[in-house]
């Protein structure tokens, strides 16, 4: 039993509290052009993960408390959480930086995208 | 020739107090080249290992395991065996592992124990009911030999089953099963080991992948903790882990891997002779020759790798079953564990050829994969052998996820146990 | 022309009195479900006119003024009690005074049960269902929480040291119920170090 | 054979003399003392013999003191209050206590299960997975069923729990695990901080194994220092002490549970109220293990005995209880330690010798064993056990370190043993949530190494096995340490001792037993590695070495010793099993606290419950709701009574409790843009008072909900979803508007529980509800299908939408909950003059699909596209985005021969498809058969007086007018044919009446 952390309102909680909404940063692609997405586009978004062991991005939901969606940077191997921040926001900047793998790719797309 | 196992051979042996008996699997170094690599020394790898040396001949192959065989998922489940399906395609494949297990102790000369104690799914709602009678039906016409059974039924094959209509979720009835069952789990993956080291076939434990080869689009090999191997055609069944070593070769995975937990109470009498499944409420049930309660239930909801899971998971599971079989409120529990699974998003496995030649992937098992571990070796071999997916594992491929093609099991309220 | 008749979720239950605290429904009680942005001077100060005070901004925190209170439930929501009978004039005159503003003003005075716990005990006999730490500083008088309960969410407003109320789906008041006077019975009490 | 009567003249800590406590075992009457358990009482009486063996059957004896014991299992209580597989040295004896012994027949002195020992040169590790492989059908029909035969310890209990159980949520700044020297020590340091404490031990008495300890504490010896510091730390606010409970799992992030034996020890606990169990979840900063050692046993030839015993077990009899298991002892050691027992045996005036497996011990404990004339044989070991029953006499012989065999040897009269391998810290706790071990060889064991959590070990626990240096080390828990003046006895080296050598030739029919409940011999782990089974996890499950009730307490690092010893491999090489939870087993009651029965997963109810249970409703799960399914009355069958609601409905009129329906209130300036990203079909356009039919996908493309949404304002529309989706969709749209379009001004509040809501449909619905003076206007004209309205029905406050899912002329009234047994009760008698009767939902299924509605998991399973279910129509082409738009355009889902729902009519209208029937392509002798497609809803409806059916069937719309064949069980043939989906008013005319 996790114990989690909302940034919205600071409530500390056992894992039930809340609701695990899997990976995070995952981008819908109709939202930005609903009308240029190959099947494949498609397919990343609905079903292609980061499934990494070690350092992991992912939503949250302070599901019996304020209600609110939040991200969460958490180690899958010793579920220690690095840190969480807001739902709109990319992680702290040290943590990018200790991101590897496709995590890693990811960020700097966004932050060259972002730049 | 390995010598056979039998009665005879026992009591030959028990004559010099079992000093003579040999190693059921070599243990040889790695050589610089095989013909085919399989990854991950589990259940599925040691059957497609088999396989692919038995039926297709290719002998100069090797399993390659970081730990030890059938340390994984394979030595972590509730054993069900079932086939049972609502979809074609899924029958298919669990029904050809389900068959495969009916012989495979004579086949392997090691007994995995299978035991058709038979499968029992409860109904506790109208609407899981109905969903399990689309299930016969599907399945009468496939040829399985399943049917429906009364709660009278169920209460004379499960006699500390409760029964009582006005319970939280009466049983409304049980989909049955007579040959699902279980097996020996370890035995499994021990039985498909000697059986494929007496086929040539090099099985090489505390061996990590730590890269996977590439010349441009196809792979030439592994690098390991032991050495590089080449080879042109590599098998990734790893599990938990395949996307771990899938990134090795950039390939990206449908996968999220999740903690499923499972446990045993304390020895006792024979009370229950076949498994119990209740969907509903998330619990399963059977009980090991031993006269351990084998328990199985969710999992929790979190990317987890630590192979241990978080009390919730199994504290819904016991309430479940205490409910379900009120006796077992004064049995204790043993021991618990939990194993990392693979979870797809359709919840149904992936056995497929990839994007990169010679590089081949069999995962996606999730909560129910030992019941198809010789099926998934028996089609995954053939895949590997002939470069083109084999016909049960066509419908598995890794393209189905941009088809939209799904295969999605939990439409018939059962989850894949 | 018909006389309505008004029937609360728990009516008909009355304590055992096998029970270490005392438990009883409130009935009485209008709810109004306020959202609004505490960031947006104008929802804030428009809710106040009607009010006449402040919503309370900081998480799990709440305020009252006479017999109105205003439970803080998200930095968005807010549950606002009043006397049932005023529940109507009240929502009238919140949603005459937010028209123009970004809000939504529902009554939900039937939504939810409310279940009074007093007795030294009622702590140890909430944490029998809930995983806070129901018995520190952070659960003074005037605290609102929600919170998972056995198997069902709801919300709790400390009234006083030995005085809670629990908020619960009015579909689940018999559950609660029920769960209450098994976790509460004489011979089963805990109490936590020596307080 | 002594006849001394086993219970000493005096001592005994624990005990109160003055108390005789009676209770029985195996149907025999047995006295004790208040103060016993059931091993000391039950050795006391003269009886050595408590349980037999897994596999063998073998005679066993108590061998431990406390939560250790594998041997003594013993079942308690009769009927429904049976627990098997306890263990005899925790079991606190009470007036009537019931025990009896386990895993023999006919009784435990003569056990026919007992011949396998005879036959146990073939049974050796694995056996069976050599044999029992043919014939093919005899494995589940002869030799499985043999196996199951022997299988378990003890009987399971009968029928339901008289009992209850709970849980219990704590927070704590520190908790310790273990109330011994150093777990009080560390408690008390902690607790000078001002930190809350919780401290757990899972002994009814707080000090551990301080009463076996020799020494001095500031003067105090080391019992009595430990009794006044847990009087301290008792009086203290800011510590909890719990006792019968053991702490049995660490989880992450310092998640512990613990497990109290609330009522187990005195019936009069129970009857006052208490639960029997209590599971504690605890949560805590940092986790202090304090779990002590646990003494291992010694590998040597028929060392399972009864009689034969650890060192410390024999200690604790003596002085605890004042019972000792015979007159003349030798105690068999490897280390100092185990001298007290010789020690505390002299002094009650037991004979007792000492074989001591070393050549040139030195400590204190030694010299003064000598000086006073205590027999004490070095460098020799007990290399064979006389006896079966019990111990007769042992043969000691000269050992070396290495040594394979026993050459000489001589016969020494004796009746039971105390041995003593050394002892293990306690790392379960440390290990289950990943805790890093490391082996010292010093200890000749594993101790804690790191982790990843706050936890530490301390004590013995650590590894740290003076009583000086624990002090020091639990002390460090707080701020200042005070110095205690420690005396203690030096103590020599220990040498590992794995396995002692007997005579003949490679252990021919000596059993060294390791794991003894599971009766794994050295010779079963040497066999694992010589067939290849060389991982630990290979030879643990291979042997089932570890894997008995006791989980390998005190049979792991034997094991690992005898492995290390036939490989040449280091024990640290050869690794360790994965410690799993718990550390001792405990109730699946406690686990499921008071969730069971009527708290088992909670029942939601609507505000008409009551009503609909008094009315003889028959009720159907739905979701967590219970929702009433048909209302039979006196003579009537349910299907019977069904028909006679859907009649009802069609001719008169119904009213239905609908509250479960999931009921959502959308309002802000974007609302009507947002409703038109979450359904198919376009709200936007919806005029404010009007209601409109909306379809929802998941972003697979697949149905997902469905439900009318009414706009109340421009801004503002009430959704209304299905009964089992309520939650999950009011979580789906705040789930939208917080991470995806975060620009959008909407606010959402689920409202399903503030409204009763009912549907009043059939051809008098208007007349009455006309009866319950409306104060607005229900006309047709001014009351259209597809509008709403608020207002009053007489006093009730009303939000009224024309809205049907039967057809029929409908009004969905909703009023506050509190008011809906009210309203409900003025509903049904304005409504009698016209024959008004309840529904359920059973005849408002049947009604809707002689309409022809879906209903969203009947008509689809989460594969089926709103295209595939016909509403094509329903799906916009000019939104550019809504949630699953984009996926109905994989190949796959717009592929050929996807199913589409039609209609069915079976050739003979008697005929009513089976649920869930599937068609084939053709029809054969025998499956395999093609299927194209399966019925989703089938109903005799007997509006139509005949059978209809809805099916998903591939390519249907296009195969209008053909018979398509359901082979059914027994070779039944249904044929029927395929037709649209509406049966009943095609026209729509009754709905607008």
């Amino acid at each position: 039993m996790l114990v989690v952390t909302c940034p919205v309102c600071n409530a500390s909680g056992d894992e039930t509290d809340f609701h695990y909404g899997g990976q995070a940063h995952v981008r819908r692609p109709a939202t930005t052009d609903p009308v240029n997405i190959t099947d494949e586009d498609q397919r990343d978004y609905l079903f292609i993960r980061h499934n990494p062991k070690g350092l992991h991005f992912e939503r949250w939901r302070c599901d019996r408390g304020c209600g609110k969606w939040f991200h969460a940077a958490r180690d899958t191997v010793t579920m220690e959480f690095k840190a969480t921040y807001g739902i709109t926001e990319l992680p702290p900047a040290e943590l990018i930086k200790e991101a590897k793998g496709p995590w890693a790719d990811y960020f700097k797309k966004r932050l060259k995208e972002k730049a | 020739m390995k010598s056979k196992y039998s009665i005879f051979s026992l009591a030959r042996n028990a004559k010099n107090y079992h000093k003579d008996w040999e190693k059921a699997w070599r243990s040889p170094a790695p050589k610089a080249e095989y013909d085919a690599v399989i990854v991950g020394g589990g259940g599925h790898g040691l059957a497609t290992a088999y396989y692919l040396a038995k039926n297709h001949g290719l002998t100069n192959i090797a399993v390659v395991e970081k730990g030890w065989i059938g340390g994984g998922n394979t030595g972590r489940n509730t054993t069900i065996i079932r086939s049972n399906y609502l979809q074609d395609s899924s029958i298919a494949i669990y029904e050809l592992a389900r068959s495969l297990y009916e012989g495979l102790s004579q086949d392997l000369n090691y007994n995995m124990m299978f035991s058709p104690r038979g499968v029992l799914m409860l109904c506790q709602t109208e609407h899981e009911f109905r969903a399990f009678k689309r299930t016969a039906h599907a399945n009468r016409l496939a040829g399985l030999d399943c049917r429906m059974v009364t709660p009278a039924e169920v209460k004379e094959i499960v006699p500390i089953i409760n029964t009582d209509p006005n319970c939280r979720y009466p049983i409304l009835g049980a989909y049955y099963q007579p040959r699902g069952g279980t097996g020996r789990h370890d035995a499994v993956a021990w039985g498909y080991a000697r059986g494929a080291d007496e086929l040539g076939v090099d099985i090489i434990q505390n061996c990590e992948v730590t890269g996977i080869l590439r010349d441009g689009g196809r792979v030439t090999g592994l690098s390991t903790t032991r050495g590089e191997i080449k080879t042109k055609k590599i098998g990734v069944v790893t599990a938990g882990n395949v996307s771990t070593i899938m990134d090795m070769a950039g390939v990206r995975m449908p996968i999220e891997s999740l903690c499923l937990q499972a446990l045993v109470s304390e020895p006792i009498k024979p009370v229950i002779d076949c498994v119990v499944m209740a969907n509903t409420v998330h619990g399963y049930m059977s009980q090991s020759d031993k006269g351990e309660l084998v328990i199985g239930g969710g999992t929790d909801p979190y990317n987890n790798y630590s192979q241990r899971g978080s009390f919730t998971a199994l504290e819904h599971t016991v309430t479940a079953l205490v409910e379900t079989f009120p006796i077992i409120s004064r049995l204790r529990m043993l021991r618990q564990w939990g194993g990392i699974v693979d979870m797809t998003g359709d919840r149904s496995p992936i056995l497929s050829k990839t994007d990169i030649e010679g590089l081949y992937v069999n995962c996606g098992w999730g909560t129910g994969g030992f019941k198809a571990i010789p099926g998934s070796g028996f089609v995954f071999a053939d895949t590997m052998a002939n470069d083109r997916p084999h016909k049960i594992a066509e419908p598995f491929g890794l393209n189905r996820f941009a088809e939209g093609r799904l295969i999605d099991e939990s439409v018939a309220a059962a989850v894949a146990h | 022309m018909l006389e309505p008749q008004f029937e609360s979720a728990l009516a008909h239950r009355a304590a055992p009195d096998t029970l270490s605290i005392s438990m009883r429904e409130i009935s009485e009680r209008g709810m109004i479900d306020l959202r609004g942005l505490a960031t947006d001077k104008k929802f804030m100060s428009a809710v106040k006119s009607v009010l006449g005070f402040d919503l309370p901004k900081a998480p799990r925190a709440s305020t009252s003024w006479g017999d109105l209170k205003a439970l803080w439930l998200s930095p968005d929501q807010w549950l606002i009690l009043c006397t049932r009978s005023k529940t109507n004039s009240l929502l009238a005159e919140l949603n005459a005074a937010l028209a123009k503003i970004h809000s939504l003003a529902v009554d939900v005075s039937d939504m939810r049960a409310i279940i009074r716990l007093e007795g030294e005990s009622v702590r140890e006999t909430l944490m029998k269902g809930s995983s806070l730490d129901l018995i520190s500083d952070d659960y003074k008088a005037g605290t609102v929480r929600r919170m998972r309960f056995a198997e069902i969410a709801a919300l709790l407003h400390v009234v006083e040291e030995n005085v809670i109320d629990i908020y619960v789906f009015r579909s689940y008041a018999e559950y609660t119920w029920a769960f209450l006077t098994k976790a509460a019975r004489k011979g089963a009490e805990v109490k936590l170090f020596k307080r | 054979m002594s006849t001394k009567p086993y219970r000493l003249a005096e001592g005994g800590s624990r005990i109160d003399r003055s108390r005789k406590v009676t209770f029985s075992f195996d149907g025999k009457d047995i006295s004790g003392f208040a103060g016993d358990t059931l091993a000391s009482a039950v050795l006391a009486s003269g009886q050595k013999l408590f349980g037999r063996s897994f596999k063998y059957h073998r005679p066993r004896g108590l061998v431990g003191l406390g939560s250790e014991e594998m041997n003594a299992l013993i079942g308690i209580g009769v009927g429904s209050r049976h627990e098997p597989n306890l263990r005899a040295t925790q079991i606190e004896i009470f007036n009537g206590l019931s025990a009896e012994s386990q895993n023999r027949w006919p009784s435990l002195k003569y056990d026919v299960g007992a011949i396998n020992s005879k036959f146990s040169r073939f049974l050796p590790a694995g056996f069976y997975y050599k044999t029992f492989m043919w014939p093919k059908s005899f494995w589940k029909h002869v030799y499985e069923p043999f196996i199951r035969k022997a299988a378990g310890l003890g009987k399971a209990p009968e029928g339901r729990d008289p009992d209850t159980y709970e849980h219990m949520h704590v927070h704590a700044d520190v908790i310790i695990v273990g109330g011994g020297i150093a777990g009080l020590t560390a408690a008390e340091a902690a607790a000078s901080t001002g930190t809350k404490v919780l401290l757990c031990d899972e002994n009814p008495v707080l000090g551990g194994i301080a009463d076996l300890t020799a020494g001095m504490i500031d003067g105090e010896c080391v019992a009595d220092h430990a009794a006044t510091v847990a009087a301290r730390l008792a009086a203290l606010p800011n510590v909890h002490i719990l006792t019968r409970t053991t702490v049995v799992g660490h989880f992450h992030h310092n998640y512990l549970m613990a497990f109290e034996r609330v009522g187990d020890h005195d019936p009069a606990i129970l009857a006052s109220g208490a639960p029997k169990h209590r599971l504690w979840k605890i949560r805590a900063d940092k986790v202090v293990v304090a779990t002590g050692a646990l003494e291992r046993p010694i590998a040597f030839a028929n060392n399972d005995r009864p009689n034969i015993m650890l060192a410390s077990a024999v200690r604790g009899l003596i002085g605890r209880y004042g019972v000792t298991p015979g007159s003349k002892g030798v105690v068999f050691t490897n280390n100092d330690d185990a001298y007290l027992t010789a020690f505390a045996l002299k002094k009650a005036g037991v004979t007792v010798r000492v074989v001591d497996s070393r050549a040139r011990p030195d400590g204190a404990l030694v010299k003064r064993a000598i000086a006073e004339g205590i027999d004490v044989n070095l460098g020799s070991v007990i290399s064979a056990v006389e006896g079966t029953s019990g111990v007769t006499a042992v043969k000691i012989a000269a050992y070396r370190r290495g040594q394979g065999r026993v050459i000489t040897e001589k016969r020494v009269d004796c009746d039971f043993i105390a041995m003593s391998g050394g002892w293990n810290p306690a790392l379960h706790l440390w290990c289950h949530n990943g805790g890093k071990i490391e082996f010292d060889d010093s200890l000749q064991s594993f101790r804690p190494k790191s982790h990843t959590d706050n936890i530490v070990a301390v004590g013995a626990a650590n590894g740290t096995m003076s009583v000086e240096a624990t002090l020091v080390e639990a002390q460090a828990l707080g701020k200042k340490a005070k110095k205690f003046i420690v005396q203690e006895p030096e103590r020599g080296a220990s040498e590992s001792l794995w396995f002692a050598p007997a005579t003949g030739k490679y252990n021919e029919g000596n059993k060294h037993f390791i794991d003894f409940q599971n009766d794994v011999t050295a010779a079963d782990l040497e066999l694992a590695q010589r067939e290849g089974y060389e991982s630990v996890e290979h030879t643990k499950r291979y042997t089932t070495f570890g894997m008995a009730t006791d989980q390998g307490k005190t049979s792991n690092l034997n094991g690992l010793g005898v492995i290390s010893e036939a490989t040449g491999k280091t024990i640290p090489e050869i690794g360790v099993t994965t410690f799993r939870p718990p550390y001792t087993p405990y109730s699946f009651g406690a686990i499921a606290g008071s969730l069971t029965n009527d708290l088992f997963l909670p029942v939601r109810r609507t505000p008409i419950f009551q009503w609909h249970s008094d009315h003889g409703a028959v009720f159907e799960p739905v979701g967590q709701w219970r929702r009433a399914y048909t209302y039979p009355q006196a003579s009537e069958s349910k299907h019977e009574a069904i028909n006679r609601e859907i009649l009802c409905v069609r001719n008169k009129v119904g009213l239905l409790d609908a509250s479960t329906l999931g009921k959502i209130e959308i309002k802000g300036p974007d609302a009507a843009e947002f409703l038109d990203r979450i359904y198919t079909n376009t709200f936007s356009t919806l005029k404010v008072g009007k209601c409109r039919y909306g379809l929802m996908m998941n972003e697979l493309g697949f149905l997902s909900d469905d439900g009318v949404t009414a706009r109340l304002a421009d801004d503002h529309f009430i959704m209304h979803t299905t009964s089992g989706g309520a939650d999950r969709i009011g979580a789906w749209l705040e789930e939208w508007l917080q991470t995806e379009w975060t620009n959008y001004k909407v606010f959402v509040t689920p409202v399903t529980e503030q409204w009763a809501q009912f549907a009043v449909a059939g051809p008098r619905a208007r007349d009455v509800l006309s009866k319950l003076g409306p104060d607005f206007d229900i006309s047709n004209e001014a009351f259209p299908h597809m509008s709403f309205k608020q207002g009053h029905f007489g006093g009730y406050p009303v939000r009224v939408y024309r809205i049907s899912f039967s057809g029929e002329m409908s009004f969905e009234v909703a009023t506050p909950a509190n008011f809906g047994q009210g309203l409900w009760n003025a509903i049904m008698e304005a409504g009698d003059e016209f024959g008004l009767s309840a529904y359920g939902t059973e005849a408002l299924h049947v009604l809707r699909a002689e309409k022809g509605y879906i209903v969203v998991g009947d008509e689809s399973d989460g594969t089926v596209t709103p295209v595939d279910v016909g509403m094509e129509g329903m799906v916009s082409k000019k939104k550019p985005d809504f949630i699953g738009k984009r996926s109905l355009e994989q190949s796959f889902l717009k592929g050929p021969n996807r199913k589409q729902l039609v209609g069915l009519l079976t050739e003979d209208p008697t005929d009513v498809l089976p649920d869930g029937a599937y068609a084939v392509a053709a029809v054969k002798n025998k499956p395999p058969m093609e299927m194209i497609g399966q019925v989703t809803s089938t109903y005799m409806s007997p509006t139509l007086g005949r059978s209809i059916a809805m099916a998903l069937i591939q390519n249907g719309r296009s195969r209008m007018g053909e018979v398509i064949s359901f082979p059914l069980e027994g070779g039944k043939v249904m044929k029927a044919t395929i037709t649209d989906t509406v049966f009943y008013d095609k026209e729509g005319g009754r709905i607008h009446a």
